[in-house]
This record gives structure tokens, C-alpha cells and sequence, in this order.
């Protein structure tokens, strides 16, 4: 488009009148309207109240959004490739990589300056692991917003109907399996659904292949290259296979457009034995007062547990358990009119009190461990992710070649789960793979 | 009456009947599911309840969308059916060589472009123009989308309209304008309420136009919010789509409605240029 | 008030048609004339020319002392009755007979007040708050004529006015229009393919044929002297019998019979020999056929003879005077109503 | 002065303001359809992509998206699909129950008759997203409507019979159009004619063959393009199965949504529109040849 | 061959019109009789129901000696001709003549030669193979007429089958379809609004007014002695003069004249003096009136005379005869030709 980027990032430094736009994709009544209502209720005026006591009249705008992910990833696309777009956006943390080398966002240190950026205390509160997130070839590009992490989620009503012990932690794939098989017995019942399929997009490979993947010892991208139709592959397809051939999931409801909804109801109502979520499964799905399928025995009716190896020690990392995790990053736009100030927005949006007020006297769990620390005591779920998985967890590559990957995983379970042999569905992602990345990004085959 | 002739009456009843039912049968979830206390994707007999409708009234931005659905949409459907009747008026009585083809050039096009292909083109051509995150300029690449089927549809219309009405017009003194206005506009009303009610429709029911070109959510009208209405985590709002839903409809319906009461809907000679 | 001047007038439609050919016409002011002739023979293009609805392509049309062949519709001062009538289905009458004031943008009260003058004019002032739709044919009819005469125009111009009524209706409106048109004293030129409808209204009368006028005057003139076998055939409401004959001296060899020729004619000239059903009649000698058909025209009755030769001979006999089918008949005519044609092209012989 | 017949201008326009009168609508149509159209066509040879390197620095790629279009079988399963689609919910569900409807409501009540159109236009008018919700509820796994009526409940239609219930659905949402214009075309078929086969003592299928059929075939045609035209690009389906289960139900706009959006392969998903288009054309082509051929 | 037969008929509306009403009527076989009355007394809806289009709300209807009122109207054994004339426009003449034929599933060959040996008889072979739009008016009524003769049905039912043709070809169909009817001898209704078609072909004419019947009877019957004022205005090319009138004595003045009136009349009745305008002559004593307007018939000229009263009298006079405008004229008919209505249910009076 040909328009001139001023690239210095002392532009505007002492200007008194300025204005910064957050763009995130959260809105008021819809979409994480916590985050919403906090941007807009809360920071918005500090904000503006710290600047005015420096004397610099801010104004800032919040352009909200409730979309769907993709669609959202788009308009955000567009706005950064036409040098439009809010001054700090955030980011799922997986898009970094190819926003970045699409040249849609730079390195912090270029936008704001380095000296800016290192000066800023917070890094020490972030754990290294989680300040990855929002790094790409080794260049930070904004800051993480939180985290999260996978376990199995399963239901003690049901294992105690099926006499299983209801503090079950499986050590390996096959143990899970056993309980399923066990869980079958009971009627009506699905004993375990592990997303699949093309349906549920990134949640197929999130909250299935990848913490699965990392059971077999692989990552999906190691030493430059993906994962092809590798041994690893090969054994996370065939446990899909086992899971659905053998009746222990229920592969229709894979395929429908909203299954993964529907999944949470029933499991709900006590018709999935084992789910495989993260922690926002337990905050906000089944969560007694405001989650989307209620349960009100929830502390009492669902039990958590570490996702096994395929055996112990098969692990990624030589690891008996593993996860995988993922998080928003907020990134600064290279075109930004104030980078400075928009810089000091971050530094004021992930400060202690921030996200702390984020919280709105909930648990998750952020990006700093002081604030962890002192909210995450009250829940089990979280200080047990926040102990117990985030020390094993692995993130996703932020690639920019990343979702065609990931989309053809998804359409390798959605091959295994519609009755294709893992071989078969192994070789044909193979070639999507080669298809997609090139020969030479490919491992295995 | 002939028994053969009641088996014939009797079967095309229950024909009419079990079409009435397929029609009808889907249209029974907008009516129960907004009352419903535990609305789900699924009929049943609701357990009756307004607490729905409380909270869809409580949304921040459902009533504010339905609002900017409907700034949009009048705008968009303004511009088309005005820019449409004089154009289909001057394609029907002035013979332009390559006019069909141009016509049907045209309808390829517009139920192509408006897809998600050209998004990119139209995003940097509407920043270019500075429309981004304005209605009015959003209404009018909805309109521009629109235009060539309306066209198509009004000018059949206007060639139905007989030409002695004009003529006559004419011969006592009547400027085109005039003609226009006195004459064949009044008598071509059918036809374009129904394009009046066709954009509308079409207008009302956009998301990806507005989505992508309206940056503010308080101008993003309901098309896009219907989209959005979703809990903290991303599933789908149960307590205020099945409401929101039918609010969304309404409007919809009663333009119908009026549109159907006062001109009648349909097409008078029918489309077969 | 004026009257309408054509000189070499022609209309060429674009696929090439020649609706008008070389036509010279005067239409004096204040007369009732018609363009009579057969479907397709250019009246209705000839009329639309002199609207301006179609532009000539070579010739002038002149409308009292001027020039308009290239003056738009509206300027001209002519206003014209569509054969569908063409009032405005979405006004009522009022406005339909305003709609001329309308377009010039006068006062409402005025529109008012001229509607209920003409409307009075027309015996319409009960209806004028109806639609169109909601008047019998008649009625629309002479809305229709209300709206013209409103327009003030110095020229009426009249398309098949009668065409869309039912026989009865016609034969009233026939006698309406011709009484409005003498109050009124408006240059009048009116279309019709009805040749009766032509003799009943009109001072003079137009027969065309093909874009052009085969004969022109008085219905008198043209009923009795039809100019050529065209007319002939054309006008009457039965059609004049048209038979073959040759010149044998003084007399015309003729479906069997001798009849008186006109003079200086040499013999052995073959000619067409025309003479109305109406003046034929039983004779002692003449040409003699057998009733093939008998029609019951009211007070008298159409008979039709079968000839000698294969022709048909019609004539018309009293009431009561029917003769039995089958029947042979000789009939003949009185001198001067016979008429002989040239058989080549068929034009009138009698001096 | 070549001679301006009336029948080409009875409003007496002239060329200059017809101009004025056409300008407003194709200027909109020109910057907002056919220049966009054209850029499209541009980036269809591009490797254009909305992120990662070749969004930073497009290049012409020729004709590869198209080669790779053709050769790839999601394409190829898509173009099959859509062929379906329009084949099963246009050309015959809409079509056919669209002009059934006409003929049986021509002499119904007018209350009935009114009654049957609203709700077959209801169903048209509803927006999108409210017409996906309804048939969501239809088709539903657990208490959905369909399942209920005929006794299969817990049966995920849109699973199992994916393209079935998309032609259904679309069926249901588009025939409103057909019987408008099948009902005015019914209309403007002289009733001699329908009572002449009558009194020949025709039966019903050789009153709509000899008497009917010869005088809609222009709006059958015409009826059947628009609808078809309508139905390949139509999104609709997105909202319902989001082109699954497993790529069962993606028809061309769903995968070309897909590739845009969810790829970011702008320049492949481009392609893939200009080949629809172009197939919308070869369509059109047919359509207007078989409406000359016989006329 | 069969009659048709018609008890107590009447058919209803859905809007609740009586179109139809309790009417009785025999056509006898091989007839040609005429259905007469103005726009919308039911004649349409008559012609419909014998052919089975409406189904009658009471009442029966007999072809032959089957009772069909209720059977469907294929199987009723009649072929009707609309007015518009149905032809299918995509098939050519051959195949709409024989379409009957077809929808009897008989072979091809024998569609083809029912075809040649229709058009042979209705002189259309030469046009067998081109389509209803490429035939003038007048074809296309034959070949809509062949086509009823095809289906060899034993009534034949014709709606307004004259009324699409122009002035002249009407008259020439009129003989042709006399002449066919009278060869092929098949019973056979024909529906017209126009009296002189009704008088010149009908071998009988049902006069009807608000779905009953006025008068039936013989062309000569209805024109010289309509039953009622309604008739009387009804028939005849120039509409009956009807004058209110009062009896004195032995004579009714009317019109300021004294008119010989009919015996038995009690002194001071009113009655309307009807007299049609052929029956009229110039006359030393009887009804003066001035000359308002003249309008030339042909041979004859309409003369219209203001007379006393503010009544129109209108009076034919031989051509060359007319008087000018605004003379006196006092005028007089033979005693025989005067009617006497009832004033108050225009019933004729004369015995
Ligand atoms: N718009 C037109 N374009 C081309 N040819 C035309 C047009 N209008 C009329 N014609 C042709 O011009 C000739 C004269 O037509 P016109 O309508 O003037 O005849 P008419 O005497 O009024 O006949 P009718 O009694 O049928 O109305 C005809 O041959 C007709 O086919
Ligand atoms: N389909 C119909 N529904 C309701 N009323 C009708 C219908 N057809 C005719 N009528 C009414 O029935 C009456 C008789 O109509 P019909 O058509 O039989 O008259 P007609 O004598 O044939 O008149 P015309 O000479 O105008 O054809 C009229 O008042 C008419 O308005
Ligand atoms: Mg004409
Ligand atoms: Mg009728």
C-alpha cells in the first residue's frame, strides 16, 4: 500500500494529548466479557488518571469484539497489513509467529526500544516458560496474558456408579483405556470423549493429538521439522482409533458442528465418563453459578487427573506425564502513533494490581507468579495446573506454518474417527503435510 | 363431484397440509425456546419463563445492534431500491446494444464477489476511501452488492408496465422525471416493494460485510452480534440467542407484512426476461 | 384552434418497415377526421408521428402555422386518447383528468376545479373519486377523452376510441363523440380499422393502405365512389360485390349478364364490375344465381347467390322478402350505382 | 437523421439522461463489485496469504492455484458437492415444490392460500443465522424435531445424512422464490388454455405438459438460473455443518471460507472463486442458450 | 348428434353472483342457436356450464339423453372455441387440430390424418405446419373451430368466436361459419354480445339479461317483436326509439303527437311507445323534432331529432335524403310497426 512507516519508536514521546485503542476479542455481555468489563471498568480509567497525574491527557478506546476466532484473527489481519488497527491488540499467543513474519507485528525492542522494555520489572514475575509464549526466533514481540494447562477431567458420580476408585490418577494410555472399558458397562454412558475431527478446529488438536503427541516422547515440531507420519503420529492415531472403533467415544458426536458444546452438557449430566480439557473446563464449563453446563456438585462430582504417557516414561522429556498449554499475548502495533505510551499501557495492564483486578476475585491462571501465588490457593484445580502441570507442559510452536499443520492433524482424526485405518489416515497427513510445508519441514514418513 | 374428483380434492389437502407442516414445524423452535427456562437446541414444551427476555433485554449490545441493523439496512435498502427502479426504468425503455449481457455479466458477479473472496479488496479499497467503521459507507457496498439482482428483477417489472401510460404522460407535457415519478414508479410498486423487501432481507441477514468494515461494536449491527452471542468461553448464549433470535426476526416480518398488505408480494408478470 | 398540415411525411421503423410512405395530408381546423383502413396499414404510426410519440423520417408535420416535426410530444399542443385508454390505474378520475394541469404544475384548486368542469362536460361528476378499474368500459372512455380535452390542446387525437367497447356501448359513445367533438369545434383525427365507425363520425374520411392514402373525402364520396377495388372492398357493411367482366361494346359481359358500360371503353377490356348488396335488387334480367345463404341483417336481410363462374353475389332484400335457399334469383342494379374498375389496378373507370 | 422509434424510448429519455439514470447504480456496482471482482481475479494468481511471509511480500504465481485447484480432491469433492447442492435443492426441490405449491394453492382459498405463502416466505425472509438456529432444533441429536416426528430421536442428521439434510434445509429456506414467481406465472397463463386440455379431456400431468409448460418456459429458466446462481454461492450451509462431518458437506463457498479465513490462503481461496465464477458462467451460458433455443 | 337440454339451472359464484339463474332452455339437435345479451348477463357462464367448466349449484343439464351435469367435462361429448381461441402456441396447426386425438393416446397416424381431413374441410391444409402466431386472425379462428371438429364431440360451444376479428373479416367468418355449420349439422351454442351477429347467424336467439332468459326465438321474432323494452333496446344495428307515451282513448300522445294505440288500454296509462328507426319515414303528421345530428350508414343516414320533452328520436333516411341540421322534420311509422310497452315492467302490450 505503499504508505510510510515512521519507525522511531521515541515518535510522540512527550506528547500531551494522546489516544491508544486496546482491540481484543472480548466484549461486554458475550465473549469473555470479564475481560471486557474489566478493560473498559477498570483500566481505562486508571489508566487515564496515571497519565493525567503526569500530566498527559490520554484517551483510551476499547473496540471490542465477540467473534469467533478465526474471524477475529482475520480482522485483525487486515487491520495490522493496512496500518490500521488498535495501538495494543491482543493475540492468541499460537498467531504471533505468523503475524510476525508476516511482518504484521515487530519485536518489542524495535517498536518501543530496547532500554524501554528491558527497564520494565514485570519480566521477573514472568516465568521463562510462559514469556515464550510470546517470543518468535528468539525475539520477544509482546506479553504473555496468562496461561493454562490440560488435564483429564473425569466424572466421580459415574466411577463411583462403575466402582472405580474416585481419586484415579491412570499412568499410562492403556489404563485409561481399561477404565473406559470399564465406564462402558454403565448405560447410557460414553466413558471417555477426546476431541477429534475437523469440527472442533484447534480444540482437536489442543485438547487431543498434541498433549497426546507429547505422550508418545515427539512434539509436533522438533529440530525444524514437523512431525509427519511418524511412529509418534502413527500412536496417537491408533488410541483414537481404539477409543472409537471400540465404542468407548461416541464418534457422531465428534462431527457435529457443535459437539464439543454438546459434550459438556452431557458430561454435565453425567454421560461422559472422561474428558480431556483444560482448566477452563473446570472455571467456567461446569462452574456451579455462571458455567455453561452447570454442576452444581462440581467439587464434588469431578475429579482431575495428570494425562498419562502412552507408558510411564515415554513422555516428551523422558516425562510419566505431560500437558500442553497456550495463552493470549499483547502485542503493540508497529504503527502505533504513541509507542512509548502504548508500551506503558502494557507495563500498566500486566502490572501486579492489573491482573490482579482481571481476576475479579476469580482464579485462572496469569502470567505473574506473584499474583498466582496469592490467587490460586483457594482452587484446587488451578494450583494443581499451576503446580503440578505447568512444569511439564509444552506450548505450540508459534509457526507461522503452524494451523495447516494443525489442520491437517485434525483431518487425520476426523479420517481415523469416520473409520479410515491410522495407517492409511497417517499417510495421507503425511501428504497433506509435505503439501502444505514443504519436503524438507517434514519428519518421518 | 365425482368420487375420483373428492380422492383428488382430498389428496391435494393433504398435500397442501404436510407442505404447511414442513414449512411450519422448524419455525416452532422461535417460538418456544425464547420462554423456555432451560432453552437448549432441541423441541420441546418450554417451562415457561420472561427471564430470557430480561437478559437479552440486559445484553449491552443486543438492543443497540438491532438499532444499527436497522440504520444499515434502511440505508442499504434505500439506495438500492432507488438506484435500481431509475436504473431498471432507463435499461427497460432505452435499448442499450449489450444491455442483457451486461445484465447477466453483472448477477454473476454480484452472487460471487459478495463472498468472503474479495474481502481483502474491499477492506483496502474502503480504508482507502476512509469508509472503514462507517454505517453509511458500509450500507453502500451492501447496496453495490445487491444492485445487479434488483435490476434484474425491477426491469422485468418496468417492462410490464405498458408503455401507453408514458406515452400518454408524454403527450401532455410530462418531462421523464415526471414520467417517472407520476407514472411508472406508482405503477411498478409491487415490484419494488418486493425488491424493498428483498434487499432488506438480504441487507438485514450480512455479517461478514459489516464484521469486517464496522470496527466500532456499538455501530456492528445485529447480523454480527448474533455471531458474538456466546458466554465467557466461547459457547454458544443460550438464554439470549433463542430471544435474540426472534427480536432479530421481527422486523423482518412485519416489513413483510406491510409490504404484503398494502402492494401485494410477488411478481406480477413473473421474471422471464 | 388549428389544423394539421402533413407533406411528405414518412416513418421508417428500424427493422426496416415502411409505416408511413411519402403521405401528404390537410386536416382543416375544427374537422372530425378519420384514418380509416385495414390492420397494419400505418394509421396508428401516422397518428403517433403527428403526437411526436415517433419521429419522421423525412417530411414535415405542421400544426396550425407551425412547424413541429422536430418538437417533443408535449409541446406540441395535441393530446391524444390511447386505443387501452391509458388512464393511470393508481389515480382516480379527477386526478387522471387533472393529470395535464399536473404536469404544468397549476394549483390544486385549479386541477379541482378544471376535473369538475370537464367532468361535468362528460356526465362523470359522480365518479370522479374512482380508479380506473372500478369504471365499465364507456366510462374509462370517456375519462379518457375528459383527460384529453383538458389538456387544452388545440388537436385530438383519437386511437381506435371505440374499439374497446361492446357493440351496444360503441354505437352510444359513437353519437357521444360526434356531439362533444361539434360542441367542442377541436381539430379531431381519429383511427379506425371500422369502416362504419368512419362513415357514422367523420367529415372526411382517409382510406390508407400501406403507409399511404388511396382515397380521401367525404364518407359520401367514399361509400359511393370508392376510388379503386381497395375502397371498394373496404368500405360498406357488407362488402361490395367485385366481379369480373369484359367490354363487349356498349355493355359488360358479367357473371352471365349484359350490363351498360361506360362509355369509351374498347372491347375485349377485362374489368372488375362493383356494386353494393344494397342497391341490387330483383330484377327481370340481370345476373341470375341460387340463394346460398340467407343473413338476417334486422330489417332487411343479406342474401347470397351463387353465380355462374363460382362467384358469390350479394345483395340485400327487405324483410319478409327472403327468398328460399336453393331458389335461382336474377337481380340487377340501377345505372349510375354500377361501377366498373380497371382490372389491372383496379381503379375507378365511370367518369 | 436516423429515425428514433418511440418503442425504444416511449419516455422519451433520450440516450443523455438514460446515462444520468443508469450512472448512480453502476457506480456503486462498479467500485464496490466490479473492481473488487477484478482485484480478486488479480490475487487469484498470487500466493497471496493473510499472515506468515507471503503476506508480507506476495508474488505472482500464474496459474499454479488454479492447477492446484484442479488437482486437489477437496476441490474436486467441493465442485461435487456444490453440483449436488444446486442439482437436489435448487434445480429439483425448489423448483419442483415451488411450482407444485403454484399449482395446487392457484385455485385454493385465498385463506389458505395466503396461509401457505406466508409461512413458505417466513421461511425465506428469516435471517441466516436465525434460520441455522431453527434447524439445529430440527435436526438436533437430543430432542430434535425431526428425530421426534418419525421416530428416530438421538439421530444426528446433520452427521449422518449431511448432504440430505443441507438439501432439505436449502430446499425448505429457497422455494418461497420459485413459487412467487411460479404463482404470477400461473397467473398470466390464459385460462383457455388450461380448459381447452380439460374439455380434450386431458389428464393433469398433459394439462401442466401441453397447456402450462409452454407458457412459463421462459420463467422456468430464468427461475432456475437465479435459484441455482443463488444456491452455488450460498453460505448458509457454513452456519449448519460447517462443511462436515469431515468435509461431507463442504460445497464451494464453505471451502473457499475455509481457506480464506481459516487458512489465510487468500490467493488459493481467490482462485477457487474465479473458478466458481467462471463455472456460475458456463451455467448462465447453458441456461440463456436452451431460453434463445426454442423461443 | 344430440341436443342439449337445460332444467331449472343456476350457477353461483364463490363471491355469491348469480351468473346463472334457474334457468330453462332445449337446444335441438343440430341447431345453431345464439346465446345475446350484454356484458355480463351471464352468457359465458351458460356456455361454461353446459360444457362442464363451472359446475351448476342447481339444477341439470342434458346432452342427448344423458344426464351430465356431473360428469367432467372430457366426458360430456362437447368441444368449445374460446373467444381467445386457445391455440397452443408451440405446436403448429396439424398438431393442435389434432390434439384431442393425442390426449386419447390414438396413434400418430391417425392424429395426422384427422388433421389433413379437418383442414381440408375448414380449407387450412395449405397451413398445417406453421404455428398459431404465424395464422392472421382469421385462420387461427378456423383452425381453433378445426380443432373443436376434431374432437367429434356431438355439441359445439363457441365463446364470442367473432369478436377477436377485425371489421371486415367478420363478416366474411359469419357466412363461412353458417355455411359450416349448416354441412356439418352438429348442434351448436355460440355466445355473442352482438346483436347483428346473433340476427345473421342464429337459427334461434336466447335474449338474456342477469342470468335469466328475456326472450327466445327467431331472429325475426326477437327484431320485429321484442317482449320487452330490454330487447327492444337490445336488438337492431340502431338501437329501438322508446318513447314514454300516455293513453287517451283510442290514441297515445307522445312526443306532442297522437299515435293509434292498441285496444283494451283503460284511459291514462302510461306506456312506452317503441319504433325502430328503420321503420320511420318522413310524414305529414306524427312526431316533430329538429335535427341534431346526422351520421351516414352507407346507403342510409342516421338522422337523431330533438323532440318535445327533451327526447332523442333517431329515424334512418335513404341516402341523399339527409336534412340539415337543426330543420324540423316531422316523422311517422306504419301502425303495424308501433309497439306499446307497459310503463312499469316493459312488457310488450300488442297482442
Ligand atoms: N415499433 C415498431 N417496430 C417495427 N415495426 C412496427 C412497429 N410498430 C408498427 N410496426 C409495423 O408498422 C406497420 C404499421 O403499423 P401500425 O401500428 O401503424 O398499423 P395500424 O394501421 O395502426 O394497424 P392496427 O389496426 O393493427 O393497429 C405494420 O406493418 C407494423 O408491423
Ligand atoms: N370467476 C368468477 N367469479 C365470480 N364472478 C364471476 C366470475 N366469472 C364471472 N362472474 C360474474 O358473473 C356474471 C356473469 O359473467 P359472465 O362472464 O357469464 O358474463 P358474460 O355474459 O359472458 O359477459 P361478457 O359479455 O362480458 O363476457 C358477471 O356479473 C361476472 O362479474
Ligand atoms: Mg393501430
Ligand atoms: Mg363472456
Amino acid at each position: 500500500l505503499g504508505q510510510t512507516r515512521d519507525t522511531d519508536p521515541a515518535r510522540n514521546a512527550d506528547a500531551e494529548d494522546i489516544t491508544l485503542t486496546i482491540t481484543a476479542n472480548a466484549v461486554a455481555g458475550g465473549k469473555n466479557a470479564r475481560g471486557a468489563d474489566w478493560i473498559t471498568n477498570w483500566v481505562i480509567p486508571r489508566f487515564t488518571e496515571a497519565q493525567k497525574a503526569k500530566g498527559v491527557t490520554a484517551t483510551v478506546r476499547f473496540e471490542q469484539n465477540g467473534a469467533g476466532d478465526e474471524d477475529f484473527k482475520t480482522k485483525v489481519a487486515l487491520d495490522l497489513k493496512t496500518g490500521g488497527g488498535g495501538d495494543v491488540v491482543e493475540l492468541d499467543g499460537i498467531w504471533l509467529g505468523e503475524f510476525a513474519q508476516a511482518g504484521h507485528v515487530r519485536p518489542l525492542a524495535e517498536v518501543v526500544g530496547d532500554a524501554e522494555v528491558d527497564a520494565w520489572d514485570g519480566w521477573r514475575q514472568i516465568p521463562e516458560a510462559v514469556q515464550r509464549l510470546g517470543e518468535f526466533e528468539g525475539k520477544r514481540y509482546g506479553v504473555p496474558m496468562g496461561t493454562d494447562g490440560r488435564v483429564l477431567f473425569y466424572n466421580k458420580v459415574l466411577f463411583a456408579r462403575a466402582g472405580l476408585p474416585t481419586d484415579w490418577q491412570p499412568r499410562s494410555w492403556a489404563d485409561v483405556l481399561d477404565t473406559a472399558a470399564k465406564l462402558k458397562a454403565l448405560p447410557g454412558v460414553t466413558p471417555v470423549q477426546l476431541n477429534a475431527g475437523t469440527a472442533m478446529g484447534e480444540a482437536t488438536t489442543m485438547q487431543g493429538v498434541l498433549p497426546l503427541l507429547a505422550g508418545t516422547g515427539a512434539t509436533v515440531h522438533e529440530n525444524g521439522k514437523w512431525q509427519g507420519a511418524t511412529a509418534g503420529v502413527q500412536e496417537v492415531l491408533s488410541l483414537y482409533r481404539r477409543i472409537y472403533r471400540d465404542g468407548l467415544g461416541d464418534p457422531v458426536l465428534q462431527q457435529e458442528a457443535k459437539g464439543r458444546d454438546r459434550s459438556f452438557a452431557l458430561f454435565a449430566e453425567n454421560r461422559i465418563g472422561i474428558l480431556l480439557e483444560s482448566d477452563y473446563f473446570w472455571r467456567s464449563v461446569v462452574e456451579p453459578r455462571n458455567g455453561v453446563a452447570k454442576m452444581a456438585d462440581r467439587d464434588t462430582a469431578v475429579g482431575w487427573a495428570l494425562i498419562p504417557a502412552r507408558v510411564p516414561g515415554a513422555g516428551v522429556g523422558g516425562q510419566d506425564f505431560v500437558s500442553t498449554s497456550g495463552g493470549g499475548v499483547r502485542v503493540i502495533n508497529p504503527n502505533t502513533r504513541y509507542p512509548r505510551q502504548a508500551w506503558e499501557l502494557v507495563e500498566f495492564l500486566n502490572s501486579a494490581e492489573a491482573v490482579k483486578s482481571a481476576l475479579a476475585g476469580g482464579a485462572q491462571l496469569t502470567q505473574r507468579t506473584d499474583v498466582n501465588d496469592e490467587v490460586l490457593a483457594g482452587d484446587p484445580v488451578l494450583s494443581f495446573v499451576a503446580d503440578r502441570v505447568l512444569p511439564i507442559t509444552r506450548y505450540r510452536p508459534g509457526l507461522a506454518d503452524y494451523p495447516k499443520v494443525s489442520a491437517a492433524l485434525q483431518q487425520a482424526t476426523a479420517d481415523v474417527v469416520s473409520g479410515r485405518s491410522p495407517d492409511e489416515a497417517a499417510r495421507s497427513y503425511h501428504e497433506a503435510l509435505v503439501e502444505a510445508v514443504g519436503d524438507d519441514a517434514v519428519a518421518g514418513g | 363431484m365425482t368420487p375420483g374428483w373428492v380422492v383428488r380434492r382430498i389428496g391435494s389437502y393433504v398435500l397442501v397440509a404436510v407442505v404447511l407442516a414442513f414449512f411450519a414445524v422448524p419455525m416452532l423452535w422461535l417460538a418456544a425456546a425464547p420462554f423456555d427456562a432451560r432453552p437448549g437446541f432441541g423441541i420441546r414444551w418450554p417451562e415457561w419463563t420472561s427471564s430470557n427476555v430480561h437478559a437479552t433485554f440486559r445484553h449491552p449490545f443486543a438492543v443497540r445492534s438491532l438499532l444499527n441493523s436497522l440504520v444499515l439496512c434502511v440505508v442499504a435498502t434505500a439506495v438500492t431500491t432507488t438506484f435500481a427502479a431509475t436504473a431498471a426504468y432507463a435499461l427497460s425503455r432505452v435499448r442499450i446494444p449489450g444491455r442483457d449481457a451486461l445484465l447477466y455479466v453483472l448477477l454473476l458477479l454480484s452472487s460471487v464477489v459478495t463472498g468472503t473472496a474479495a474481502m481483502v479488496p474491499l477492506f483496502v479499497l474502503m480504508l482507502q476511501l476512509g469508509l472503514i467503521d462507517s454505517r453509511f459507507g458500509t450500507a453502500l457496498v451492501i447496496a453495490g452488492g445487491m444492485l445487479p439482482a434488483a435490476i434484474f428483477i425491477l426491469k422485468d417489472f418496468v417492462d410490464s408496465v405498458p408503455r401507453s401510460y408514458e406515452e400518454s404522460a408524454r403527450v401532455f407535457g410530462a418531462t421523464p422525471r415526471q414520467v417517472l415519478g407520476h407514472v411508472v414508479l406508482p405503477i411498478a410498486r409491487p415490484g419494488i416493494a418486493t425488491i424493498l423487501v428483498w434487499s432488506f432481507v438480504n441487507a438485514w441477514g450480512n455479517f461478514l460485510l459489516p464484521f469486517l468494515l464496522l470496527r466500532d461494536v456499538g455501530k456492528q449491527p445485529a447480523a454480527v452480534l448474533v455471531r458474538t452471542l456466546q458466554d465467557e468461553g466461547g459457547s454458544a448464549d443460550l438464554t439470549v440467542i433463542p430471544v435474540f433470535s426472534l427480536l432479530y426476526s421481527i422486523p423482518v416480518v412485519l416489513l413483510y407484512l406491510v409490504v404484503s398488505r398494502r402492494y401485494g408480494f410477488r411478481f406480477h408478470g413473473g421474471i422471464k426476461s | 384552434m388549428a389544423g394539421i398540415g402533413i407533406g411528405g411525411l414518412s416513418t421508417v421503423y428500424p427493422n426496416g418497415v415502411r409505416a408511413v410512405d411519402a403521405l401528404d395530408l390537410t386536416v382543416t381546423d375544427g374537422e372530425l377526421f378519420a384514418l380509416l383502413g385495414p390492420s397494419g396499414c400505418g394509421k396508428t404510426t401516422l397518428l403517433r408521428t403527428i403526437a411526436g410519440l415517433e419521429l419522421p423520417t423525412a417530411g414535415t408535420v405542421a400544426i396550425g402555422s407551425r412547424d413541429v416535426t422536430r418538437l417533443p410530444p408535449g409541446q406540441r399542443g395535441v393530446a391524444m386518447v390511447f386505443q387501452d385508454y391509458a388512464l393511470f390505474p393508481h389515480m382516480t378520475v379527477a386526478e387522471n383528468i387533472a393529470y395535464p394541469l399536473r404536469v404544468r404544475r397549476e394549483t390544486k384548486a385549479r386541477q379541482r376545479d378544471a376535473a369538475a368542469d370537464v367532468a361535468r362536460d362528460l356526465s362523470l361528476s359522480s365518479l370522479l373519486d374512482r380508479r380506473p378499474g372500478q369504471l365499465s368500459g364507456g366510462q374509462q372512455q370517456r375519462a379518457a377523452l375528459g383527460r384529453a380535452v383538458a389538456a387544452g390542446a388545440d388537436v385530438l387525437l383519437l386511437d381506435e376510441p371505440l374499439s374497446n367497447l361492446d357493440a351496444r356501448l360503441r354505437l352510444e359513445a359513437r353519437t357521444f363523440l360526434k356531439r362533444l367533438q361539434h360542441d367542442l369545434a377541436l381539430t379531431t383525427v381519429f383511427v379506425t380499422h371500422d369502416q362504419a365507425e368512419a362513415l357514422a363520425l367523420a367529415d372526411r374520411i382517409a382510406v390508407m393502405e400501406a403507409g399511404r392514402i388511396r382515397q380521401l373525402g367525404t364518407p359520401r364520396e367514399v361509400f359511393q365512389r370508392p376510388a379503386d377495388t381497395f375502397v371498394a372492398n373496404f368500405i360498406g357493411s357488407t362488402p361490395m360485390n367485385l366481379l369480373p367482366g369484359e367490354v363487349r361494346g356498349a355493355h359488360v359481359e358479367c357473371a352471365g349478364a349484359r350490363l351498360p358500360a361506360p362509355p369509351a371503353l374498347p372491347d375485349g377490356t377485362p374489368v372488375v364490375v362493383g356494386v353494393r348488396p344494397e342497391y341490387l335488387a330483383v330484377a327481370d334480367h340481370g345476373i341470375t344465381g341460387r340463394v346460398a345463404t340467407v343473413e338476417n341483417l334486422g330489417v332487411s336481410s343479406l342474401v347470397a347467390l351463387d353465380c355462374p363462374n363460382g362467384t358469390l353475389l350479394s345483395l340485400t332484400v327487405p324483410e319478409h322478402d327472403e327468398p328460399d335457399l336453393d331458389r335461382p334469383l336474377t337481380v340487377n342494379a340501377p345505372p349510375g350505382r354500377l361501377l366498373f374498375y380497371d382490372a389491372d389496378h383496379g381503379r375507378l373507370l365511370n367518369p | 437523421m436516423p429515425s428514433r422509434a418511440a418503442e425504444r424510448d416511449p419516455a422519451g429519455i433520450g440516450a443523455a439522461r438514460a446515462i444520468g439514470f443508469v450512472a448512480p447504480a453502476l457506480l456503486l456496482i462498479g467500485l464496490f463489485l466490479v473492481f473488487p471482482a477484478l482485484w480478486t481475479l488479480y490475487i487469484g494468481i498470487t500466493d497471496y496469504q493473510l499472515t506468515g511471509p507471503a503476506a508480507a511480500e506476495p508474488s505472482v504465481v500464474g496459474l499454479d492455484n488454479f492447477t492446484t485447484a484442479l488437482t486437489d480432491p477437496l476441490f474436486g469433492n467441493s465442485l461435487w458437492l456444490t453440483g449436488l447442492f444446486v442439482l437436489g435443492s435448487a434445480v429439483v426441490g425448489q423448483n419442483a415444490l415451488g411450482f407444485g405449491l403454484a399449482w395446487l394453492l392457484r385455485a385454493a382459498r385465498p385463506g389458505l392460500r395466503r396461509t401457505v405463502e406466508a409461512f413458505v416466505l417466513l421461511a425465506w425472509i428469516l435471517p441466516g443465522p436465525v434460520v441455522a438456529y431453527l434447524w439445529f432444533a430440527v435436526l438436533s441429536r437430543d430432542g430434535g424435531t425431526l428425530g421426534l416426528l418419525v421416530g428416530r430421536p438421538g439421530t444426528a442428521w446433520l452427521v449422518e445424512y449431511p448432504m440430505v439434510s443441507l438439501i432439505v434445509f436449502n430446499t425448505w429456506r429457497g422455494t418461497a422464490f420459485s413459487l412467487l414467481l411460479y404463482s404470477s406465472a400461473l397467473a398470466a397463463v390464459p385460462p383457455s388454455h388450461l380448459e381447452t386440455a380439460r374439455l380434450a379431456g386431458a389428464s393433469g400431468w398433459q394439462t401442466v405438459r401441453d397447456a402450462v409448460f409452454p407458457h412459463i418456459r421462459g420463467h422456468v429458466l430464468t427461475n432456475t438460473l437465479l435459484i441455482s446462481l443463488w444456491t452455488a454461492n450460498d453460505f448458509t450451509p457454513f452456519l449448519l455443518t460447517a462443511g462436515g462431518p469431515n468435509h461431507e458437506s463442504e460445497v464451494l463457498p464453505v471451502l473457499i471460507y475455509r481457506q480464506a479465513l481459516e487458512s489465510g490462503q487468500l490467493g488459493y481461496a481467490s482462485a477457487m472463486s474465479s473458478l466458481l465464477l467462471l463455472g456460475n458462467l458456463v451455467v448462465a451460458l447453458v441456461y440463456l442458450r436452451l431460453l434463445r433455443g426454442r423461443t
